[in-house]
């Protein structure tokens, strides 16, 4: 109300009219430029959403009209697809999610804890070698992993780890995922050298630092490391495949694996259905901790 | 003395987890890889000294090895750039304006989290197949497709186009690197007249530059070692006519097919060595290119 | 093998071993591990039959390992390497050479009779599971090769054939009928030429095996070039699937044109017809590979499975007993079924008779009706026969692409394929 | 309160040595500048005065005792720095609190200084705020104010100022002159700018290479440059630098009539002789030149006149603001012998022998 009474007056000065009509057609330009980037958004969306409801679709069709028929919407809907898939192995879903729940908030700990320390080392402190280790750490990150499976296994199975979840958790503990501790390097370089003296002069321990200064200042980095590290974890197929062989001690995972036969009975409908809840709490957590990167503290503050 | 431990004590200390792994859990196998690149082992029966073998053979006689050589290079030389590109125009538009961004960010991640899975390579087939959607697309415009999935020539690119649609992760760490970019270095810029472009160049490029610098590495190393998708896709056997023998998926089966460790092991040594050498050239050129605030060495 | 076996970590290793996790089977005094590549199905009935084992011999634990197809073997492998294998272990004969030859499975010979007991199995039924005159593997369900075909779509097309003693002649009639009836919707029949299963019995219908008994190859490129060039044939007169879904390797079910409805047949094992019937609304019939007028049949039955003991098997009597109640307890055999492969024996295919589906019941039929055109054992392929596999494959996609003709293409598969058995060899 | 000595201190990077063989002595109390062009290693010696950096060869002293090894918090000092360096995460009352928590201070005593020192500083509104809401000259405040709640005995200063505006620079270099005057407390302060050296210090050092090139008051500074690189360095507007040639006595300068030098205790016959702006004078002085006036620069009080010699040397003349001079115009010019500095040809500061001056 009260910016009408100023608009109508200042609509009989010229200039002001003339400003005003300036704004007005910035307002619609940016107005345009917010839709056109909306529609472009919503256009994408579709196409990266496609197979998740592909997927979904899927989960809820016969078994015998999974494959012939390729029209998104189920003839029926199969629910018990859901019910049925979760009780369908010799262990209950149940156990495979609280399987999972456990390695992956321990990994996701020891990931975030252990690869912080070293990013840490490698991008704050000096010392003897510092370039040798961290040369060494990229090179871990580019041997082929199939080839160190086997001596890995045959290592663990002499510390007597095979069947358990150590091989799955202890390797986090000890930072043994180079991409996070680069990763972290790499944004820890970008914080300013001088609040790291600063801090020192203020009587802050290494320790202290990288607690009160390098940390509350990563939490962009800490939150895409968290995401990323838990949504690897929980994915992760390869290492329990090796290491467990108790049906139940399997992840989530390693227990849709059980449902596809190349050579046999198969139960696609169950193993889509499950695929599909086996995403929920990955989503859930990447909805929650997403926003750390974005609340992320802006460091204009500094310069 | 007490110079020399004041000066390393706290970077060992820090680096103490990762010198344990390191050495306890990923040195002890690495070395014996390495070991076993010069031997025949089929991983029943104990390895077989061999010398050079593995190696003579690889560059001497294996054609396979070179086509796997070929196709991986193919992907990385299209994969990277393209996926950095996709993961960082999207990251710019979903870092500023929008309230709905949370939304969208999570559908762009989407992909990502659904991996390299059966249901992936299954609709990636249909997709791409004769009567697939693109196809169908396609024929709308008046173009008549082709199997691309299924022609050596182009089943390649279906794999690029799957590594471009799961830009997911690079686009995650393109964020949180624009999150550290300070607002009113671009106000200013606005204030000077600069355009969007120049902008783009002079301030978020620079200032991105060591995310942009992590992203290349990682996605190059983590290109050259693509295992998942292309096996999944072409049910590990690199098929349509070794099209899709990616390195990785060639020296698996070696391995695990064909009772071929050692040879694997060489591989993957080989592998190791071309990686390297670029990662290296990333980190020499990078004095040109990547500043960090305030370094002073 | 003892590749990097050291004991310095050995204490670290009890500490550790002290605070595993639970899970594990308490208070028996023997313990057996089983490995095997499953599906819900089959590990729900292997899971039962641990269960009623666990019954009747309270001081035996076993614990069931499972994991799919694909992964199995990985893992198998590994375990292997590590000399950590289960102790009874399921095989396939595309895989037993591999372990046989190298030491990864032992010889039964000496339990025979003497804690198992296959007195009852038929004549011939463990041929293929003995190599050297030692038996390695025991056959816990025989397969045979055929050809499940869509009885709607074959019946609309009007084909008529018998599908016992079909001919390559009548079978190309079948895929140009209806290829031409559903105006190209639906074509006869997915392009085999890739499939050297199949190949296999195309080949012993002239008398030629693949390999002989001492593992050189036997096959001729005389065979392979009339094989491909069959195929070439009727992909030119445009009766079977395209080159698209055909240069596609080791198609899993969802993927086969029988599946999605673009085909009138496959190859398959007889036992894979129920999982195939299951993605499926069309009903299925199986016929046999067609013969080749004027020559021999090549039909022959193999183990789709067998059970192995383990090199690294510590208590061998606690898994024989594991194996023979397996083979032949009446209740065990009732659970698992014609899931793993048709009985090798006659009790065991008296015993699950009455509880047969229909799709079963028809499987055991054709296998029954199919034994009459048995006339030898094929000799399972040595080490290094899974790569000549795949170079068959390989080296048929570029016929199949139009790149290199039959006879071309025929040379450099046997040229190759000389070459892998040697390097194998070493 | 805290005096400093340095004994052959030494800072080098590999080959590069940065600081060579530096011997200071800093007296308790004194606000002492570190000057010199960028890169002569003014801040690489307050960071290892500070403990930033480690001191490759020599000794440290605060105090009379050894800090070599002393950790930087254990040295009894603050430091300012250029970017300020404050903790964008923490408001401005934890920024100033966090130093004093660390040393496990009451919280009570925490809570005095803390208040003690916004009140000195005027930023007490401020006191909630989170660094990224201040403006350059707040943050600057902040700075100084984190520094002086841990009543060290020792402040130092990285260029404080260099990041504020002109107008600010000022304002805060009149504050800074206040703080120093309250609290009298050892002050090391590193700039580029030898305006406020000259304004701050009660000495100045000027370095250049690694090396000390004088130590002086001010004062000293300005009327006794002891080499060519001080006297160019030292003063705004610059200085006149004329090469002359020396021969019997008789210095030549060109553009300049020939002149009887007093004796220089030298036998160089390439001399440098400086001349301050201010002490040229229009149509007179002792030795004269003709020269055309390039470009006048009026400041208000004062214009600062360029003037082009007929063989291109260019000199500048310091003039009031109430003189009315013209570009194009054609002037004499000159200056008297008692005001000119001389250098020999190592570019040291040679002086006329003492009966001569009297």
């Amino acid at each position: 109300m009260k910016t009408n009474v100023i608009e109508q007056a200042v609509i009989a000065d010229p200039d002001a009219r003339l400003a005003h009509e300036i704004k007005e057609r910035q307002r619609a330009r940016d107005k345009r430029a917010r839709l056109l980037k909306h529609l472009f958004l919503v256009i994408l969306s579709f196409v990266m959403i496609y197979p998740l409801l592909w997927l979904v679709a899927s989960s809820l069709k016969p078994e015998n009209e999974i494959f012939g028929d390729l029209g998104l919407w189920p003839s029926s809907f199969e629910w018990s697809n859901y019910t049925e898939g979760w009780n369908a192995l010799p262990v209950s879903f149940t156990v495979f999610y609280k399987n999972s729940a456990i390695v992956t908030v321990l990994s996701v700990i020891g990931n975030l804890l252990s690869c912080s320390f070293a990013a840490y080392a490698f991008a704050r402190l000096r010392f003897d070698g510092r370039t040798f280790f961290f040369g060494l750490m990229m090179m871990t990150m580019m041997l082929p992993y199939h080839v160190v499976l086997i001596p890995q296994y045959v290592l663990f199975l002499e510390l007597g780890w095979v069947d358990t979840y150590l091989p799955l958790i202890v390797p986090r503990f000890l930072a043994a995922d180079g991409f996070f501790i680069f990763l972290m390097v790499q944004f820890f370089r970008q914080i300013p050298r001088e609040l790291d003296e600063a801090a020192m002069i203020d009587g802050c321990s290494p320790f202290k630092i990288y607690w009160a200064v390098i940390l509350p200042l990563s939490l962009p980095a800490m939150g895409t490391a968290a995401i990323f590290s838990l949504i690897w974890v929980w994915e992760d197929f390869l290492a329990p495949l090796i290491y467990l062989n108790d049906v139940q001690s399997y992840t989530v995972p390693l227990a849709l694996r059980m449902f596809i036969d190349q050579e046999g009975q198969s139960a696609f409908g169950q193993m889509f259905a499950m695929s599909v809840l086996s995403l929920v709490p990955v989503l859930i957590f990447f909805v929650a901790f997403q926003k750390l990167i974005i609340r992320g503290i802006a460091t204009s503050g500094m310069k | 003395m007490r110079k020399f431990f004041r000066r390393n004590t706290a970077g060992y200390v820090f680096l103490t987890p990762w010198l344990v792994g390191f050495f306890f859990l990923a040195l002890g196998p690495i070395l014996v890889s390495l070991y076993l690149s010069f031997t025949r082992y089929d991983m029943v029966s104990a390895p077989v000294w061999d010398g050079l073998g593995n190696y003579r053979y690889m560059f001497e006689y294996d054609r396979r090895f070179w086509k796997a050589l070929e196709v991986t290079f193919t992907f990385v030389a299209f994969s990277v750039p393209l996926r950095l590109a996709a993961a960082l125009g999207v990251a710019m538009l979903l870092d500023k304006g929008l309230r709905t961004i949370g939304v969208y960010r999570a559908i762009f991640y989407l992909p990502s989290l659904l991996g390299a899975s059966i249901a992936i390579a299954l609709l990636w087939r249909e997709m791409f197949g004769l009567n697939g959607v693109i196809n169908q697309v396609l024929a709308m415009v008046g173009i008549t497709g082709k199997g691309w999935i299924t022609d050596p020539d182009t089943s390649i690119y279906t794999i690029v186009v799957l590594a471009m649609w799961q830009f997911g992760s690079p686009m995650l760490i393109f964020l949180a690197g624009l999150r550290g970019i300070p607002r009113d270095l671009y106000e200013a810029a606005e204030i000077d007249g600069t355009s969007r472009f120049r902008q783009f160049r002079r301030i978020t490029l620079p200032m991105l530059a060591p995310v942009i610098f992590f992203n290349l590495v990682l996605q190059t190393i983590e290109a050259f070692k693509t295992f998942t998708s292309a096996f999944i896709i072409s049910n590990g056997t690199g098929a349509p006519a070794d099209s899709l023998l990616f390195y990785t998926v060639y020296l698996f089966n070696e391995a695990f097919k064909f009772f071929r460790m050692g040879y694997a092991s060489a591989l993957a040594w080989v592998l190791l060595l071309i990686i390297a050498a670029f990662t290296a050239l990333a980190f020499a050129t990078s004095k040109y290119w990547v500043h960090y605030e305030n370094e002073r060495d | 093998m003892k590749l990097t076996r050291r004991t310095l970590l050995g204490t670290m290793g009890a500490a550790a071993a002290a605070s595993a996790l639970p899970f594990k089977a308490m208070a028996a005094t023997q313990s057996i591990r089983h490995f095997w590549w499953g599906n819900p199905t089959r590990d729900e009935r292997t899971f039962k039959v641990i269960e009623m084992f666990q019954g009747s011999h309270p001081d035996i634990a076993v614990q069931g390992e499972t994991i799919g197809w694909g992964d199995y073997w990985t893992k198998m492998a590994t375990q292997t390497a590590g000399g950590n294998m289960a102790d009874v272990i399921q095989m396939a004969h595309t895989y037993i050479h591999e372990y046989v030859q190298r030491g990864g499975v032992v010889p039964l010979n000496d339990y025979i009779g003497n804690g198992i007991d296959l007195s009852h199995y038929d004549a011939g039924a463990n041929d293929i599971g003995t190599m050297g005159g030692d038996l390695y593997g025991i056959n816990i369900g025989a397969t045979c090769p055929s050809i499940p075909y869509n009885k709607r779509v074959f019946e609309e097309a009007g084909v008529e054939f018998d599908p016992l003693a079909w001919t390559t002649d009548d079978f190309a009639a079948a895929c140009e009928k209806i290829t031409s009836s559903t105006g190209g919707a639906v074509t006869g029949s997915e392009d085999m030429s890739l499939y050297m299963e199949t190949f296999e019995i195309f080949c012993r219908q002239a008398g030629v095996d693949f390999y002989s008994e001492d593992g050189e190859l036997t096959m001729t490129v005389e065979q392979v070039a009339a094989w491909w060039q069959m195929w070439k044939d009727l992909r030119d007169a445009g009766v079977v699937e395209g080159k698209d879904a055909t240069v596609q390797l080791d198609k899993g079910m969802a993927d086969l044109g029988l599946i999605r409805g673009t085909t009138a047949t496959t190859f398959r094992w007889a036992n894979q017809t129920g999982a195939l019937q299951g993605l499926m609304q069309d009903p299925l019939g199986l016929a046999i590979v067609p013969q080749r007028a004027g020559l021999q049949s090549g039909h022959f039955v193999l183990p789709s499975m067998f059970l192995c003991l383990t090199r690294d098997a510590g208590d061998i009597p606690a898994a024989l007993a594991y194996i023979d109640n397996w083979v032949n307890d009446e209740e065990t055999i009732k659970v698992l079924g014609i899931d793993r492969g048709i009985p090798p024996s006659q009790k065991g295919r008296d015993i699950l008779a009455p509880q047969l589906n229909e799709t079963d019941a028809m499987v055991v039929t054709f296998f029954g009706e199919t034994q009459s055109q048995i006339l030898s054992t094929p000799v399972i392929g040595p080490k290094g026969s899974g790569e000549v596999r795949d170079s068959f494959m390989r080296t048929g996609t570029e016929v199949v692409l139009g790149n290199m003709s039959p006879q071309d293409a025929a040379d450099q598969f046997i040229h190759d394929a000389e070459g892998i058995l040697i390097r194998a060899s070493r | 309160m805290a005096g400093l000595t340095l004994r052959n201190v030494e800072k080098s990077y590999g080959a590069l040595t940065v600081i060579k063989e530096l011997n200071l002595d800093i007296h308790d109390g004194e606000f002492l500048v570190l000057v010199g062009p960028s890169g002569c290693g003014k801040s690489t010696l307050l960071r290892m005065i500070a403990g930033l950096e480690e001191i490759s060869d020599g000794t440290i002293a605060i105090d009379g005792k050894v800090v070599n090894d002393l950790p930087a918090s254990k040295r009894d000092l603050s430091m300012v720095f250029q970017s300020y360096a404050l903790y964008p995460h923490m408001s401005v009352r934890k920024n100033l609190a966090f130093g004093l928590q660390n040393l496990s201070m009451p919280k009570a005593e925490i809570a005095r200084r803390v208040d003690e020192a916004a009140r000195i500083l005027q930023i007490e509104p401020l006191m909630e705020r989170k660094p990224r809401q201040l403006s350059g000259g707040q943050k600057q405040r902040v700075a100084i104010g984190r520094a002086i709640v841990r009543e060290p005995g020792l402040f130092l200063f990285d260029e404080p100022l260099s990041n504020l505006d002109a107008e600010l620079r000022v304002q805060m270099r009149v504050e800074l002159a206040a703080l120093y005057e309250r609290l009298k407390t050892t002050m090391i302060y590193v700039t580029h700018d030898q305006v406020e050296a000259m304004t701050l210090a009660s000495r100045i050092v000027v370095l250049r290479g690694g090396k000390i090139e004088q130590v002086g008051t001010p004062e000293e500074l300005y009327t006794r440059p002891a080499n060519l690189f001080v006297a160019g360095f030292i003063g705004s507007p610059r200085i006149n630098m004329l090469k002359a040639t020396v021969s019997g006595g008789q210095a030549k300068m060109a553009d300049f009539a020939a002149f009887a030098l007093p004796d220089l205790g030298t036998r160089d016959s390439e001399l440098t002789i400086c001349v301050r702006p201010e002490a040229i004078q229009l149509g007179g002085g002792e030795v004269q030149a003709e020269g055309k006036i390039r470009l006048v620069e009026y400041l208000g009080a004062e214009r600062l006149v360029h003037i082009d010699l007929a063989s291109g040397q260019r000199l500048l003349f310091h003039a009031q603001g109430a003189d009315s001079h013209r570009a194009g115009e054609s002037v004499t010019l000159g200056f008297d012998r008692a005001d000119m500095h001389f250098f020999d040809s190592s570019e040291q500061r040679v002086e006329p022998a003492l009966a001569e001056v009297a």
